[in-house]
């Protein structure tokens, strides 16, 4: 099995044990995202604070391995950083997937598990979606 | 790589089949996946593979006597125009058409059905009159109907589909009271693999004066259907899905519809005279084919037609019916695996959910084990929400699977039930 | 047979193209007809023969990597929803479209102008609208709009043919000062071999506020078109008229029309979410291709468009404008001979009468000596009758063809008008 | 050339001096048929006297060679006879011209030069076209 280019441990990690997740209140969710297509679904909302840094990413993550587990590290990774290089990293990680941008995996932290996905053509939108959720909100709480 | 297939086909065997020599006529039951694997192909609901003789059959009329059909009256079009309407003839006997003349080559079903709505729909259904579905409807025979109600004020009535995966008749017939002009039903369900009782169902339609419109994307090719014997009005089925090549399918239609129905593209060749501001329309059913039809697709379609043809489309079905049986047994085995769909009557199509992993990670498991199943809505969106699911994976058969490839697909379940329970970071 | 391709084809030796090479890669240009005659094929405005790089695509796709594309997460699919996609940046990148996704594969010319008039016409048009076509539209680019007419209550106007064959655009221009929303209009007369002036004519059409559809079934194949610089809205062509597989074809139109445009054909993979009695659409170019594509076609055509590169649209042109000037003044040494068109800019499709024998008898005639030529209306029935005629003979080139077939086909007339002439009861 | 098949002597004699074809006015006309995709055009009048014999046909016809002379024999063919003769002599030739029947060439007379348009099968529309027109013209004249 060559799967562990995909599903590596960091992966499955994630995924069993999704880091920011949470039960949110219709009320809480700002963004509500579904690829109809496979199922994902992902509810999400996002705070940022006085300074200008996200300082919260709550989600409620429905779906395939990949795509809970790149919620889980999008959360981890976002939190606590200015919104423009929030916003400088989601585009990355999109490129990214799309195989349009190399990035020195040293960089990337634990993201880097994810880079196996952009040799799976069918499986990028599961990586994707929540990262174009998370500009979503993020676009939201800009213009509120 | 072929000679796994003879270690496990009892029921082959039984029928006569020889499972070696017959999958050494799909060439790409001997491509490899993922390093050397044999590809144990079980996405048949979606697209069949095609035998040597199908792709010959395309290639040699490039090679030998590509034309424009109809149009010209020099040697190499009239030897074209003879192959093509040849294939119209082994397709009408393929479903014991009464009259060849009432086979219209389309590009598949979902073109077939969209043609029967517009063609017949636009020009016959007012507002309030009803149009009868099922809840196990492909999208293509869903949203067809969605929009002629939409340009027509027609409403949609669906049958409901009970637990075991077969329709709901009661609730049928009740439907059948209403002012009802079409039932459009598939004869089996792509996901369930429910087979309908589409004869009686006709039978009752037409005592209520509603027509019939069967999608036959997974019958015609799994098991023997006769329009005569149904007595359907409209029958639609796709070439790819039999063996044959992609872009060419078959709407059949009694030939008084088809007189009566209007054009439904226009262009070359489906017309008799021609104005500036009117035109008349060609005899059926090339009033139905505008434009230069698919002619290397009808030709290969009727080769398909002709191999299907030497075993027998009963010999099929009995095969399939077997190793659906196997697959189902098999399959229970593995943990937290639940089957959808178990009418009596049942063709080769297993969609299941496997307990806590998403069927895109199924899926992709066991591809990279060379099993290539589907995974997804299906096309059915509307009954995998009622069934609780986004998704579903589906293993579906065709002459070429045997119990090897089954048993393929049950190791690689089990390895990925392992991985997902075992495996944590 | 392919030696005498060598004998007489100077303007090919300009240009570089060793004729006998490129022939030897058609395997129909190698059969034969009546006994032993090599084909010479002039029926190409029709369809043209395929290069075996073509037929190899369509078979190769079919062994090695088969699948339902975009539906399917295994190896196969993914393989094969690659090649289909690439195959859409090959005809993008050939046309010269700004975005991929403005590329939808149809059958081919005919359904991507219905495309046109459903999705977009009928929720555009109201009663007075006026849709502006030419009196030497092909039947395919004047029945969708007739049919649109009846349903909207739209107008047509006609641009007249002057008698060189060319169009009166002082017409046009008068025309266009009514309430026109389209302009729909050939590239390349497939009688006449007029060249319209279609960037011009673009122009006018946008200052008054018209969207152009372009049907380019005659153009695309011939010389190098270019969407964006034309500027049209909408750009029509067929595959099998560009050595490219039957029933495939190509529709272009810029990205927010397509955006805005209703869904033409409903049914799988053209949603994005389902319910019962509603659908959403999924993202162009999907949204226009609903059901099983013909993947293969789509490939293949990828395949020719590749092929044609090697030489280069801008040769091709050279070598059958060449080509058509000297058929032109053999053919006007034949007794009795009409050529119907004479427009400075035309293309490689040559129509013409025979005094007094009916355009069937010549092409029965000279097909009897092995040369394939067309006759009939053309599909241009209204014209052809203006023209004082029911019916013509046609002669039409691709690539492939030189001066040699050219002469075969000028002796062999002389022998019909001999055997006429002179034959007697 | 391989033409003596399709073009027989006969056919062409037929074509260059057809019998009893004529300029008829339009109230003559019995009926006009048109085969527009190749444009052959015949309008035709017939009449049946008193003992049930067609007495007369005469016709127009605008066509190619085949049809022209097939609509020559035709008419020579049928006058004189009567209408029930007539009537299975055209169906004869319909079906001998579908493959669908052997005709003894000895009673074909002059028809069986039109014998090897059967063989090709394009042409076959335009041997029959005249021979539909005459029938409908007598079913015409019938429930006149
Ligand atoms: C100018 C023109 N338009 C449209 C068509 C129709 O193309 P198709 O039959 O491939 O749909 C043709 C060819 O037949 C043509 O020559
Ligand atoms: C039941 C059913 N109906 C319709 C279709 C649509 O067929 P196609 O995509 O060939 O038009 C399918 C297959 O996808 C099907 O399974």
């Amino acid at each position: 099995m060559q799967m562990d280019d995909l599903y590596q441990e960091m992966i499955i990690d994630h995924y069993k044990h999704p880091r920011h997740a949470a039960t949110l209140t219709d009320e809480e969710v700002l963004v509500d995202e579904e690829n109809p297509t496979c199922g994902d679904r992902i509810r999400l909302t996002a705070t940022v604070a006085e300074d200008g840094t996200v300082s919260d990413i709550r989600y409620d993550a429905n779906g395939c391995a990949i795509s809970v587990a790149s919620a889980s590290m999008m959360a981890e990774t976002l939190v606590g950083r200015p919104v423009g290089e929030a916003r400088e990293q989601i585009r990355d990680f999109v490129e990214l997937m799309r195989g349009r941008k190399e990035i020195d995996p040293s960089e990337l932290g634990d993201l880097v598990a994810l880079e196996g996905v952009k040799n799976f053509p069918m499986r990028i939108k599961c990586a994707t979606m929540c990262w174009h959720a998370v500009e979503h909100a993020l676009n939201q709480l800009a213009t509120a | 790589m072929t000679t796994s297939a003879t270690m496990t086909a009892p029921v082959a065997d039984e029928l006569g089949l020889d499972m070696a020599a017959l999958r050494a006529e799909f060439p790409m039951l001997h491509r490899t996946v993922h390093e050397g694997q044999r590809l144990v192909y079980l996405d048949n609901a979606a697209t069949t593979q095609k035998p040597a003789a199908v792709i010959d059959a395309v290639a040699d009329y490039y090679r030998t006597c590509n034309a424009n059909v109809h149009r010209a009256l020099h040697q190499v079009a009239a030897e074209a125009t003879a192959l093509y309407e040849a294939a119209r003839t082994d397709l009408a006997g393929f479903i014991g058409a009464p009259e060849t003349e009432c086979i219209v080559f389309t590009r598949g079903t979902t073109e077939s059905i969209n043609l029967v709505a517009h063609g017949w729909g636009d020009a016959i259904l007012k507002p309030g009159d009803e149009i009868v579905l099922s809840e196990m409807e492909h999208h293509s025979n869903l949203i067809p109907w969605q929009l002629l109600a939409a340009r027509t004020g027609a409403q949609l009535q669906f049958i409901p589909v009970l637990d075991d995966g077969t329709l709901d008749l009661e609730a049928y017939r009740k439907l059948l009271s209403g002012n009802v002009k079409l039932v459009a039903i598939t004869h089996m369900s792509n996901l369930l693999g429910t087979i309908n009782p589409v004869r009686e169902m006709v039978a009752e339609a037409h005592r209520a004066g509603a027509l019939v419109l069967v999608d036959g994307a997974q019958s015609v090719p799994h098991f023997p259907v006769n329009v005569t014997d149904l007595d359907c009005d409209f029958l639609a089925f796709s070439g790819h899905k039999m063996l044959g090549p992609t872009g060419i399918g078959v709407l059949y239609a009694r030939r008084n519809l088809l007189e009566s129905m209007q054009p439904f593209l226009g262009g070359g060749e489906m017309i008799l005279k021609v104005d500036w501001r009117s035109a008349t329309w060609a005899e059926i059913p090339h009033k139905f084919e505008a434009g230069t039809p698919n002619m290397a697709g009808a030709i290969g379609l009727g080769a398909a037609v002709r191999w299907l043809r030497q075993f027998g489309m009963d010999t099929l079905h009995r095969h399939e019916a077997a190793l659906t049986q196997y697959a189902i047994e098999r399959l229970e085995e593995v943990p937290g695996l639940e089957i959808f769909g178990h009418a009596p009557e049942r063709g080769g199509a297993v969609s299941f959910s496997l307990d806590g992993i998403h069927p895109h990670d199924v899926a992709q498991f066991v591809d990279q084990q060379g099993i290539a199943i589907r995974a997804g809505h299906m096309c059915v969106q509307p009954l995998i929400r009622q069934l609780g699911h986004a998704a579903l994976s589906r293993a579906s058969f065709y002459l070429y699977n045997a119990e090897d490839d089954v048993d393929a697909l049950v190791a690689a379940l089990h390895k990925t039930r392992e991985f997902f329970d075992h495996a944590d970071g």
